[in-house]
């Protein structure tokens, strides 16, 4: 016999379309991960009209729990394909993208990528999409805050390591090559005592602050943003996170301009009163949109693609639809998808607090310089 | 006789599957020092150790050893101690990292009064090194201190394992006379190598040999009877070999 | 040596000496481990399937990829024992010459475009050096200073990694494998079979250098080091220098290991500089019985295939039928896999090898009784 | 062979070891007596360098030891028992004499050679065992041995390391009187050949005056006297000293 | 100057919080000579307890008196927890010391799993009198109040334990019982009461340390305790196992060493910095600052 079985992907017509999900459902991106299946399940009703089906041929999703760990979640890519999946999806944390897009790449399957938003997904290679938003579009939804930059002074707060890079590359790109000088004060990520950055971010007197940080320590760093002055002095700018974690930005959270992926009541579509109706508790969260752009990009490529991959590449190349947060395009050249970002304000204060909505940016205003793609 | 102090039963150990004490009976006096005698590896000190409740975590003891009505193997050491069993071990134990005096407090019991005067009479070296840390004693000196820790308190019955090992002749003879005083009003009973010392102190001897007791009697009996010495212990003279000043003695005249 | 020993506390155990087994059993013995090798080799032409042990059949490439895992683990750790069951070298730091390894390779490959035949062996001796040099620095203390001292180095490799120094190592989220250099039999779901023998490669391997090496003159002063350090050097031996060379060729196996992780995974990523992998390493070992040949190997095995299952047991539907409160906790792979281990502390002191002799036991206990049934 | 010139080691004010002289010559001889803690042991390791010395020289055969560690000083031929045994509690009787051998004759660190199928090694070890009357014991592991055989195990440790020099400290501690005769025995036949020298700290007197060629009396870390077992014997300081009363 | 006082004053916050994380763990490891890996969860336990109590509990809340009740609450958890586990886990393994260790390993493991089950993984806000929120200026630098409270405990917490050792009973014989537990037996005294108490104060001072640490970050999440547990780690070792004193020493040192370089070197080389001080004391010092035996 052979040495090894790979079960060749049944072209059986009535045979179901597998779909694999390799997503966190432990470990430190749990709550990422739950969010994004419960989008990716309401997105399935909405693409597939409640009948789960494509044509004739029922979707049959597998999820797996890569608990964050790309070695855990390469393990069950590889596991799923040689069971005959066609489409992955999933990846909530960025490590665990970049590992499973070669992978998919070597073995000819769809990957759509879900909440992670490492910039180096897009045009990793042609098998790979994404589902969400990247960093880039992050920065973009940024610059819009100070108007003209030119002459402007910026400064960059980021983590150390490759988030903290990506975050300070893109503003030097974006804002600094519109015309604003722009610095960086960088802190390790496990940093427990922010006061020195302070003390370093405020002696620069910039005309707007944009801070990358993701993790734990968020709260004590914006508490001591707060009481070395630093809010008040100046345009202070960051990505609003999950809903869970409004309160802990405490007094600080009415003081900050928000970039917004999502939130709940940013955008009115089709798809968001589906989504907000089929998701468990009914309110919408910054990953929901992910989860349902993957399974709407799942049923079309299932759809126009059979059991081709190549047809689902080509399929998915170039399409726009209406996703949760409005018109989605998924870009040929590099696969970035093309999506609205928001401005918001938070209001309220102890463990009340709402977002509202500045301003919406489109697709097109925040679409990232094109990429080669890799492989 | 009155009833003995100590009465050991068919006491039996093994240690990770040796079986070390194999059905070991005697009895100790309620006045006077009995001494336990054999060869290397015998198990003087493994009986000691049951006896006190300290065999280690990988053997087991069976057999009874009653101090008085009690029993006492199923009880844990601390309580034994408490109830008047104190036990001077083969390598001294005292606590390096504290200091002679905290080595002294520690040894005070609840609802008695430690007896200072005894213990600094009896080895004044004590008192003056009272702030010396006790890992920086000398061999000797730690003896002394692991004595002393053990005289503070009132006991019913001593058990002391070789207390005479590695010290000097002169120290040897004093440790000898604080036995000795000691055992006037308290039972010891005793392991000894040093032969000068059983002589001077041992009222009964009892004598293992192959986990078992091979004689038990009168200790000077045993050592005035040459035959009984070099085949029970295998000393040619009993004289030969007692590391005791008085050899010594012999050729410096 | 380690401080942590207490002199109570029983030295790993050595291996019973031959003599001391008898029966038939023993006779076949030897072969034994070929045997399971052979099985070992073979498995991957089998399509049988254990349901609940393994997602697939033996020859699915899930099942493979996860067996290739456990390879190079239960090999990692027998490495590991290496400093701890033999020598007594409590080491914190030694998932850093393992990711000198796994990112040694992926360096040279992604970023510098070497071949693999270059970067696999530059990779082991850069690791090999790296802990040859941080050795010499480091033993020159004992015990919980020396733990301490190679935790901070490991400490250091890890905020390199995660800094990201010259987009070397691409910070946390990883570097992935430029895999357009590789063999082609290394790379694709459907050659996953190679990376399981490669794997059991490996695993060979260094249980051969370890059984070797302590059953070698040098293997006895290690042996001597983890009892008493200061009597060696009364022997006229320089415990600084065999502990050197323990410490030198288990950083080297670890190494090695890194380079076939780096080609199973097809990346490197920051989890495997953490302490916890030391920490797991050690983990590894107990459970398996330090000091003994086959301990660390199946501890290795075992704990990565709990690690990797577990994950997939907390998502079942038998899990999440249960009530909350107990579906909760055991949804979370760490909570199973922490309790599990706990457990195991209790009930198999002296690790899985332990286990042996005990069933020996219980088989003599039952012989006499079915004798006198006949 | 050994000598000792102004060796002193102080810990804060004290002298432990307080200019220390000491000549051994070839096939010496050399009890070392004092009280508990004169710093007898202190003296032997300042001699093994286990400890650095504040002040003074170790010479051995005319060559300046005081800078090598303690593994140099045993490959030039100085061997030493400890006062509290200390063995390989986890290896055999036998392979704990086997390793003594193998660090005497060179060649440890040898990592992919079966050190079972050394036959010469195996052979001495079996002959130093044997020579401490310990070879039924062979199989046992070490640390299971009771204190007796313990140092029985150390002297066949020291045996097989030929030393040129040995440094005993207190063999019959804690010793039978049945086996002391036989112990005896057992360090004179080391010391007979060769020319080999001995130091020996001991408290059992009588073993220090049956094997002892001259005796040193140590006292508060000072050489209080240095002469024959009889001048010795008779110097009243000694006696005061160290011997005291009659038992 | 201003900078330099400012930083001053919050590095001997963060060192006071190093601190408050070691002065527990140093006490378990050097007196009971067990290396508490699940220091970290007495530490989470300490703070979801206050942060539980400070909702739900009555008369405990976010201010005032509420707020000492809550607190007074979390360390009453912590503590109970830390007897329940040396009751349960560690005294039975008694003088098998790697099993102690590897049993803490374990349960750090599977109570922060246990802990991230029950509340999730993400961090939640942690209830707070308001002043905690502000800032003393102190000579022209403005310090965080939280930082202050912190300070003020790990001084409290030094003097109490030295008080406890040096003073008490209890003390000498955890001292005593740390060379050789048998022989503390032998001279009568019921040597694991003793040690089930320095767990208790371990147990306490890490559940301090979670919620005055939470009060600091403004969160509770599951990791907190671990993330805190490496630093700790350095500190005892730089201070000297189980010197109580030498931990203080060394959290100060730390602490100050984090945030200079933090501030004028670059990123990341306030770390790097702390580590190679450690080795760089092992090497010289590998007894620690204060050395294995000296408790005071
Ligand atoms: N922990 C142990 N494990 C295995 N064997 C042991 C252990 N402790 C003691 N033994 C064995 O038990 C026997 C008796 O030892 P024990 O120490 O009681 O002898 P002893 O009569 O006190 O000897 P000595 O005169 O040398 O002190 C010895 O053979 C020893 O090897
Ligand atoms: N590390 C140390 N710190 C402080 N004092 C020490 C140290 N080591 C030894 N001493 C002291 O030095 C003196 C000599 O000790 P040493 O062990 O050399 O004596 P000894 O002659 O071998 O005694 P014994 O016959 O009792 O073994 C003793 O008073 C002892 O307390
Ligand atoms: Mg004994
Ligand atoms: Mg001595």
């Amino acid at each position: 016999g052979s040495p090894q079985d790979t079960a060749s992907g049944g072209g059986d017509s009535a045979a179901p379309v597998k779909v694999g999900l390799v997503y966190s459902q432990s470990g430190a991106l749990a709550s990422y991960g739950k969010q994004y299946i419960e989008g990716f399940r309401a997105g399935l009703d909405f693409a597939t009209n409640g009948t789960n089906k494509v044509g004739d041929r029922a979707i049959e999703i597998t999820e797996v729990d890569d608990a964050g760990d790309p070695a855990k979640a390469v393990s069950a890519a590889k596991d799923l394909i040689g069971k005959g999946n066609k489409i992955i999806a999933g990846s909530t944390a960025s490590g665990v993208a970049l590992q499973v897009a070669p992978i998919a790449a070597q073995n000819k399957v769809l990957f759509i990528s879900g909440p992670a938003a490492t910039d180096a997904v897009t045009g990793a290679n042609k098998y790979t999409f994404r589902s969400g938003r990247q960093s880039y579009q992050d920065v973009v939804t940024a610059k819009s805050f100070i108007g003209d930059p030119t002459g402007k002074k910026v400064v960059v707060f980021a983590q150390d390591g490759a988030f903290g890079d990506a975050n300070e590359a893109a503003v030097k790109e974006v804002i600094g090559g519109a015309g604003a000088t722009v610095s960086a004060v960088r802190a390790p990520a496990s940093a427990t005592e922010f006061t020195p950055f302070a003390s370093q971010i405020k002696s620069a007197k910039p005309d707007l602050l944009f801070v990358a940080w993701a993790g734990s320590t968020a709260p004590a760093m914006w508490q001591t943003l707060d009481q070395q002055g630093v809010l008040t002095s100046t345009t202070v700018v960051t990505g609003l996170d999950i809903r869970a974690s409004w309160p802990t930005f405490g007094a600080a959270g009415t003081k900050i301009s928000f970039l917004s992926h999502y939130f709940d009541g940013a955008s009115d579509t089709e798809a968001a009163k589906a989504a907000k109706a089929k998701v468990p508790g009914g309110t919408l969260d910054l990953f929901h949109p992910d989860g349902f752009a993957a399974a709407q990009m799942v049923v079309r490529a299932a759809q126009e693609g059979g059991d081709d991959v190549d047809k689902m590449i080509s399929a998915l190349e170039g399409w726009s639809f209406e996703g949760v947060k409005g018109t989605m395009t998924i870009r040929a050249e590099d696969h970035a998808l093309l999506q609205p970002m928001y401005q918001a304000n938070l209001a309220g204060s102890g463990e009340n607090f709402t977002a509202t909505a500045q301003k919406a940016l489109t697709g097109e205003e925040t679409a990232p310089p094109v990429q080669a793609m890799k492989g | 006789m009155s009833q003995p102090v100590l009465t050991v039963d068919d006491l039996s150990v093994r240690i990770a599957g040796l079986h070390i004490l194999q059905g070991v009976s005697f009895t100790v006096a309620p006045t006077g020092v009995t001494v336990l005698l054999g060869r290397n590896g015998v198990g003087k000190t493994t009986t000691l150790r049951a006896v006190v409740g300290l065999t280690p975590r990988n053997g087991e003891v069976d057999g009874t050893v009653r101090m008085g009505e009690q029993s006492l193997l199923d009880r844990p050491t601390h309580r034994l101690v408490r109830g008047g069993l104190g036990y001077v071990p083969e390598d001294r134990c005292v606590f390096a990292g504290l200091t002679v005096a905290e080595n002294l407090r520690l040894a005070e019991r609840r609802g008695s009064t430690p007896a200072y005067d005894r213990v600094f009479a009896l080895f004044p070296e004590l008192d003056r090194r009272s702030r010396q840390r006790a890992g920086s004693l000398s061999g000797g000196q730690q003896q002394m201190l692991a004595i002393g820790r053990v005289l503070l308190n009132d006991n019913r019955l001593l058990l002391v394992d070789e207390p005479t090992k590695g010290l000097a002749p002169k120290v040897v003879t004093e440790v000898a006379e604080v036995l000795e005083r000691v055992a006037e009003s308290v039972p010891v009973l005793l392991v000894e190598q040093n032969l000068a010392v059983v002589r001077r102190l041992a009222r009964d001897a009892v004598v293992l040999a192959a986990g078992k007791v091979a004689w038990a009697g009168d200790a000077q009996e045993l050592l005035s009877e040459t035959a009984l010495t070099r085949s029970l212990l295998g000393v040619g003279s009993a004289e030969a070999h007692d590391a005791t000043p008085a050899a010594a003695r012999k050729d410096g005249h | 040596m380690t401080e942590v020993k207490s002199p109570e506390v029983p030295a790993p155990p050595a291996a019973v000496p031959a003599e001391l087994t008898g029966g038939r059993v023993s006779r076949l013995r030897p072969y034994l481990p070929l045997l399971v090798l052979v099985v070992a080799v073979i498995l991957p032409y089998s399509t049988l399937h254990l349901p609940g042990i393994f997602e697939g059949a033996l020859n699915s490439p899930g099942t493979l990829q996860l067996l290739a895992v456990c390879l190079v683990f239960g090999g990692l750790a027998a490495g590991y024992d290496l400093l701890f069951g033999r020598t007594g070298m409590l080491s914190f730091g030694h998932a850093l010459y393992f990711a000198a390894g796994v990112y040694g390779t992926d360096i040279l490959i992604t970023r510098a475009g070497l071949p693999l035949w270059q970067a696999a062996p530059l990779a082991i001796v850069g690791g090999t050096i790296l802990a040859g040099l941080i050795g010499a620095v480091a033993l020159r203390t004992v015990g919980i200073a020396f733990a301490m001292v190679t935790l901070a180095f490991a400490q250091v490799g890890a905020i390199l990694v995660a800094r990201d120094f010259g987009g070397l190592t691409g910070g946390e989220e990883g570097l992935p494998l430029d895999v357009s250099g590789l063999p082609a039999g290394l790379v694709g779901v459907a050659n996953t079979v190679n990376l399981y023998w490669l794997a059991l490669a490996y695993l060979v391997v260094v249980v051969l250098v370890v059984h070797r090496v302590s059953g070698s003159p040098t293997g006895r002063v290690l042996a001597g080091l983890r009892d008493d350090e200061r009597r060696i050097g009364v022997l006229g031996l320089d415990p600084y220098r065999f502990k050197l060379v323990a410490f030198t060729l288990a950083g080297g196996l670890a190494a090695a290991g890194g380079v076939v992780y780096c080609l199973i995974v097809g990346g490197a990523s920051p989890h495997i500089t953490s302490s916890e992998l030391t920490l797991s390493l050690l983990v590894m070992v107990v459970l398996g019985g330090p000091g003994t040949r086959w301990g660390p190997v199946l501890g290795g095995i075992l704990y990565m295939y709990l690690d990797h299952r577990l994950v997939s047991f907390g998502s079942s539907g038998a899990v999440e039928a249960l009530p909350a409160f107990l579906s909760r906790p055991l949804s979370e792979p760490l909570f199973v896999l922490g309790t599990v281990f706990i457990l195991a502390v209790y009930f198999f002191p002296g690790g899985l090898a332990s286990l042996a002799p005990r069933l020996a036991l219980l088989r003599d206990a039952l012989r006499p009784g079915r004798r006198r049934e006949d | 062979m050994l000598a000792t010139r102004g060796l002193t080691w102080r810990i804060g004010e004290v002298a432990i070891v307080d200019s220390v002289e000491i000549d051994l010559a070839p096939g010496e001889f050399l009890g070392v007596i004092g009280p508990n803690g004169a710093g007898k042991t202190s003296l032997f390791n300042l001699i093994t360098g286990l400890r650095r010395p504040t002040e003074g020289q170790v010479t051995l055969d005319g060559r300046d030891i005081s800078a090598l560690p303690p593994h140099r000083r045993a490959r030039l031929g100085l061997g030493r028992t400890f006062q509290a045994s200390s063995v390989f509690g986890s290896l055999t009787v036998r392979e704990n004499v086997r390793l003594a051998v193998q660090a005497h004759r060179g060649g440890s660190m040898k990592l992919w050679r079966r050190a079972a199928a050394d036959r010469e090694v195996a052979a001495a070890a079996d002959t130093a065992l044997d020579r401490v009357g310990l070879a039924h014991r062979g199989t046992a592991l070490a640390g299971t041995l009771a204190h007796g055989e313990k140092r029985k195990l150390e002297i066949a440790l020291l045996l097989a390391g030929e030393p040129t020099v040995m440094l005993l400290d207190e063999p019959m501690a804690g010793v039978s009187a049945e086996d002391v005769p036989e112990l005896v025995q057992v360090i004179r036949s080391l010391t007979g050949d060769n020319g080999r020298s001995v130091l020996m700290v001991e408290h059992h007197m009588d073993v220090i005056l049956e094997l002892a060629d001259r005796i040193a009396v140590m006292h508060h870390g000072a050489l209080l006297a240095c002469d024959t077992p009889e001048t010795v014997m008779a110097n009243p300081t000694v006696q005061e000293a160290y011997l005291g009363e009659e038992l | 100057m201003d900078a330099i006082i400012l930083l001053t004053l919050t590095g001997l916050g963060l060192a006071a919080l190093y601190f408050l994380v070691a002065s527990g763990l140093s006490l378990v490891f050097g007196l009971a000579d067990v290396l508490n890996f699940a220091h970290g969860l007495f530490l989470g336990v300490g703070a979801y307890a206050t942060w539980w109590a400070a909702g739900n509990l009555p008369g405990a809340g976010a201010d005032g008196l509420g707020f000492v009740v809550a607190v007074a609450f979390g360390v009453a958890a912590g503590t109970l927890m830390a007897v329940l586990v040396e009751l349960v886990l560690i005294r039975p393994l008694y003088s098998r010391t790697i099993e102690q260790v590897l049993v803490t390993v374990g349960l750090s493991l599977a109570g922060v799993a246990l802990l991230q089950a029950t509340w999730g993984a993400d961090a939640r806000p942690f209830p707070r009198p308001e002043w905690t929120r502000q800032v003393t200026t102190i000579l022209g630098a403005q310090v965080p109040n939280g930082g202050l409270l912190l300070i003020i405990a790990a001084v409290l917490v030094l003097a109490a334990i030295l008080a406890f050792l040096q003073w008490t009973r209890y003390g000498l014989i955890i001292r005593a019982g740390v060379e050789n537990r048998e022989m503390v037996t032998a001279l009568g005294i019921d040597v694991r009461k003793a040690f089930t108490l320095v767990f208790a104060i371990g147990g306490a001072a890490a559940a301090l340390a979670g919620a005055l640490g939470s009060v600091y970050f403004g969160t509770v999440s599951p990791q907190q305790g671990g993330s805190l547990l490496i630093f700790a780690f350095i500190v005892v070792v730089i201070g000297g196992m189980g010197s109580v004193v030498g931990s203080a020493y060394a959290a100060v040192a730390v602490g100050l060493l984090q945030q200079f370089v933090n501030y004028y070197g670059t990123s990341g080389l306030g770390d790097i910095c702390v580590v190679a001080l450690l080795a760089v004391v092992l090497l010289l010092r590998p007894q620690g600052i204060a050395g294995k035996a000296a408790i005071a």
